[in-house]
């Protein structure tokens, strides 16, 4: 299989579509570039034109809450925000438009907001507190939403036109440091299913379940921890909604052990809500509590040592597997 | 160039029957029946004469403000009360409330943030532009409503991109407790239509004919593809700012009140309908006494109709 | 002592804290009204003037974003918001700017952020999805806010002065359900301190951990079980930020089994943080898994019938600790 | 009002040391010692014109775009240096970055979101309202920040509540890959000063007396209670979006940049002081020494400084 970068996997997803299907089109910043520097959507311009391909000012919340309504007319807009921290900007528009707009309006006439939010997050290349967010939680924590965080070229590619086919709004976050990998993509047309977590390592001993980059440290973490005969179940659920309870849960009931890495700020995240869930349905399985890795409720510092200390990193999930196995 | 007669009188029908349902619903309140509150449009019926130049196919954002959007698109007013009731006949299955909608007719659900429907309506604008439709997107707006950030960066975006959008501002001068002159810049909202580089007029909105002529111009303009404009309707809400008695009172000059109801939208096309011969005393009785029959089916339809069973609540999340 | 109402409590801890400071103003959505209809801002503009009482227009970006400018500038604003979904207009200035401002720029030069957003939460009135929600969790999983939830006229007026006065930007809930009730409040100065849980009713079967209306619906179970023989203890947090834990993880240490009760929808909700924290720190002393009674990740509907199906209900608290006294 | 010499002189030395701090960040770039990008103001010194009008207790806000706020105010280029190499020496002990502060020079830090700044400058000048003093704000943003909702909010409770604001856009006509003509529909954003009612002129963003006079004025209004004005500087970037590389090139028309350098604001403000005699051909030589020589002890402090122990990770969140 041909090995492509995880932009152009993207970029070839929203292609593919756009081809597919004339009612989908994407907007944006600076959209409309069509050079040869890597990025999403370069060239999409040249093939699909300016009423496609929709470059848009500086204003979060009027492109985000145009997707709703050229979803309700039935378009399906893709919006590329560039990086998650602007998007704090139309969370109005988001959260409580894009997630709530069917439930509270759309009972008859078959509405639908076929919509995808791309999102950068993600910290570990000194951008500072207000450009380095990952704020899953905060999407997840809304109803509505869907939530794809991919983590390879491959799923990359199959994630994002399972979420333009989707006909509801899907938030897709890809991570910053992830942006750069390359991977085997096949050619030929294919998707990744939403709710289906991937074992990205099989173990027998512990259980972590990490998104995004968190992937990468964590398969790290287990390289390492291998030497000292630990044998590490890493799993990956590419969505967080939906999110593949029974996977994570499963794996729990076999190792006992479990521990969540999560970029995002501790308090009320991701990590919380997937404890939470192997605390209600595999309570008894647990043999030791549940540690999260994750930024301890801190802005993300700018300078490389300090940021090292508030994000997750190898070292951090090794000690935190050690800590579930000694207890 | 004047409606013909037929139009008139189905712009004056409209108009009364706006009126009639805000009397059923002023009625209704202290029933306690329609649990939440309700934004009335008493006064402001001069926004039929916009609603009326438009076509089934176009596209309608509304404000939290009135029924008329409703009535003139042609929904049911039994339905619509249904949906204040929170029955399951409701346009939203009893989900939305007054924030409704009725996806048939175009009217795709009001906002519970003010402002929060004028990127709503860019997207609309935007699928008939890149469909090369000749539908257009009629948005309406509050004074108040325009100081929102959203409104800005959505005028702007329809006039960059030239979308087929027609803004019009509900002017009646207050947000709220606020009168206009403590929050807003302009004293004329039609202001910022030259700010964004499209067309702007300032009309009586209690003259439900030259708002008709005003925003029939400016549909036409942007159904030859040829962008966005703003209508600002110069107007007065009568009521409260909401019915049900959850909001302050006294705020306001009473004169100012009584001044406005000398010019009530309704009585003042009247007086020309009859003056001009199309319309005859007989049939202002009948056309009153319709309105006022239509919103006494739609009441029984409301009262009769039986409340969602629990499991609705988990349905509609996702398509 | 003398009984009065929780907007007057609040309105009085304004209007002392007003007099006590010159730095504190207030500004909102029509709080130059100065009539009789109760109010939290009711009647400060006759004492203070327009300047320290600012009418805004409905502008909440601005309006909160200028609290973090005046706050910089030694000021101490109280921005009244009327309800929370509005002000998911403003969520950049609140959770970027006002959370993360001194830690990214105030390393040195005393830079603090004394200000108060004033956002009223919550359903059970038939206000819909748009007027109806309690994102909780969407403050706590930010950084460097302060959260402080009234439930009675007493703490509202103490838990207000503590905000004014705290030097870190504090977001206060007050309840949509509580604001009309009645309760004793001193005549003289007092605050309510942060961090420090409120044990509303002691038990020793049952923890239940309840926030603002959430605790009345709790209590009312309490007793509704008391004639069964079930022992409950419910505790009041106050604020989500600085959280109690301590009390609550000793509170468990006792029972051995909790309860939390949050009106906000549960995905990465105030629920799952308290239930992992208690994890965390108690997992040897739960002998049943922790339940959580939250809105199941839906919007809030209009129709009473759905929206009792969607919220925490009396009814549903106390199957939720029969759940967890059989388990 | 021509400014006097010693004056004239300050401009254009501030000018210069701009224009060095820029230079020197363009040349350390490469070595990677900068871990994030820089968004380099050459070609925009003008703008010192705006700055140098202002007292102590004045206020600014400014965008992520050059330096010349900080060393206009008096900020130390070491300390810049240093907090954009992430040492604990910097302004913001290495946390902010380039979202650089100076706390004690009233520039309390930038927006991560462009916009973001906008209702921050408003507070700042709520602030000197309530306690009636005499400070001004001078608020800087970009031609696309412009189209930012918060932009228009704050200009219209500006002008409502007559603060002691003074807008100043600078209007390059780029906002990254995007011209203003893609994404902005008034030409000049002077336009929407009339719209929120306040006063607005369009001056040479590379002539730099012209800047200076024209903010000189709108400070000496603010200061005077008289409220907002807004000034639009039309200038241009003429270095890419952002130093290091991260960013694609080549979106631009080669003329377009070249035309725009040989409008270079820092030589013609030299021609000009020095047909005047303001200036001489020895001390454009010595200013522009000490400026080289500046940022070189800029960097050596840089250089020298520690970068910060991991515990200052966990200070600072709260006061
Ligand atoms: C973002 C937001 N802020 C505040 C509100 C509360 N609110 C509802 S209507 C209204 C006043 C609107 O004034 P205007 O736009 O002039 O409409 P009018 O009521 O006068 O018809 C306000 C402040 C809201 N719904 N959304
Ligand atoms: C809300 C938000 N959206 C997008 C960005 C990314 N961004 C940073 S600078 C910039 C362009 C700004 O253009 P302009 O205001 O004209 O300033 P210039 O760079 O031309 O000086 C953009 C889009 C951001 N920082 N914040
Ligand atoms: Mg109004
Ligand atoms: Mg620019």
């Amino acid at each position: 299989m041909r090995t492509i970068g995880f932009m152009q996997a993207m970029n070839e997803a929203l292609q593919e579509e756009m081809r597919r299907d004339p009612s989908v089109y994407v907007l944006g910043l600076g959209v409309h570039y069509s050079g040869t520097h890597p990025s999403v959507t370069a060239g999409l311009i040249d093939e699909f034109g300016a009423a496609r391909v929709r470059s848009t000012p500086v204003s979060e919340a009027a492109v985000a809450g145009s997707c709703v309504g050229a979803a309700l007319a039935g378009m399906r807009p893709v919006a590329q925000f560039s990086l998650a921290d602007f998007v704090f900007c139309a969370l109005d528009e988001i959260l409580c438009k894009a997630g709530k707009w069917r439930y509270t309006h759309g009972a008859e006439g078959g509405m639908s907001l076929p919509i995808v939010f791309l999102e950068t997050i993600g910290g570990y290349v000194s951008a500072a507190s207000e450009h380095s967010q990952s704020p899953l939680a905060l999407y997840a924590h809304a109803p509505g939403l869907k939530i794809a965080v991919p983590t390879t070229p491959y799923n990359a590619k199959g994630l994002l036109k399972t979420a333009i086919r989707d006909n509801n709004p899907v938030v897709f976050f890809p991570h910053k440091r992830l942006m750069g990998a390359q991977g085997p993509v096949p050619e030929e047309d294919y998707t990744v299913p939403f709710g289906q977590a991937e074992v990205r390592r099989e173990g027998r001993d512990v259980t972590v379940v990490a998104t995004s980059y968190m992937v990468t440290l964590a398969l790290e973490a287990a390289s390492k921890l291998e030497e000292q005969g630990v044998d590490t179940e890493v799993i990956d659920p590419l969505t967080l909604e939906p999110l593949d309870t029974e996977r994570i849960v499963e794996s729990v009931r076999k190792t006992g052990r479990r521990v969540v890495v999560d970029e995002d700020t501790e308090r009320c995240g991701v990590g919380a809500e997937i404890g939470m869930q192997v605390v209600e349905r595999a309570f008894d399985a647990l043999k030791a509590p549940i540690q999260r890795v994750s930024n301890p409720n801190l802005p993300v510092p700018y300078s490389r040592p300090l940021e090292q200390a508030v994000l997750p990193s190898r070292e951090k999930i090794e000690k935190a597997i050690q800590q579930t196995l000694a207890a | 160039m004047e409606p013909a007669s037929e139009q008139l009188l189905e712009i004056y029908t409209n108009m009364v029957r706006s009126r009639a349902f805000e009397e059923l619903v002023i009625s209704i309140m202290p029933k306690g029946k329609i649990p939440a509150g309700w934004m009335s449009g008493v006064g402001q019926e001069g926004i039929v004469g916009a609603l009326s130049g438009l076509r089934e196919d176009d596209y309608v954002t509304y404000t939290h403000r009135g029924a008329y959007y409703f009535l003139c698109r042609g929904s049911d007013p039994g339905r619509i009360l249904a949906e204040l009731y929170g029955k399951r006949t409701g346009y939203c299955g009893g989900k939305g409330g007054r924030h409704l909608a009725d996806t048939k007719h175009r009217l795709f659900g009001k906002s519970g943030t003010i402002g929060g429907h004028a990127p709503i309506a860019v997207g609309l604008a935007t699928a008939v532009q890149i469909r090369g439709e000749d539908s257009v997107v009629m948005s309406f707006f509050g004074d108040g409503t325009s100081n929102r950030g959203t409104t800005h960066e959505s005028m702007n975006l329809t006039s960059v991109w030239k979308l087929p959008l027609i803004w019009v501002c509900e002017n009646n001068g207050w947000a709220g407790l606020t009168p206009s002159s403590m929050s807003t810049a302009y004293t004329d909202v039609a202001d910022l239509a030259e700010a964004y580089s499209i067309p702007g007029r300032i009309v009586d909105g209690n003259d439900v004919l030259e708002v008709h002529e005003a925003t029939r111009e400016a549909v036409a303009r942007a159904r030859a593809g040829a962008g966005p404009s703003l209508i600002e309707l110069k107007t007065y809400r009568i009521r409260e700012f909401a019915e049900g008695g959850w909001f302050p009172t006294g705020y306001r000059d009473p004169e100012e009140v009584e001044a406005w109801k000398k010019r009530d939208p309704i009585e003042r096309f009247r007086a020309v309908l009859l003056s001009r011969g199309v319309l005859t005393a007989g049939q202002v009785e009948e056309i009153q006494q319709k309105a006022v029959e239509e919103m006494q089916v739609a009441q029984k339809f409301a009262d009769e109709s039986e409340f969602p069973p629990v499991e609705d609540a988990f349905t509609d999340l996702y398509a």
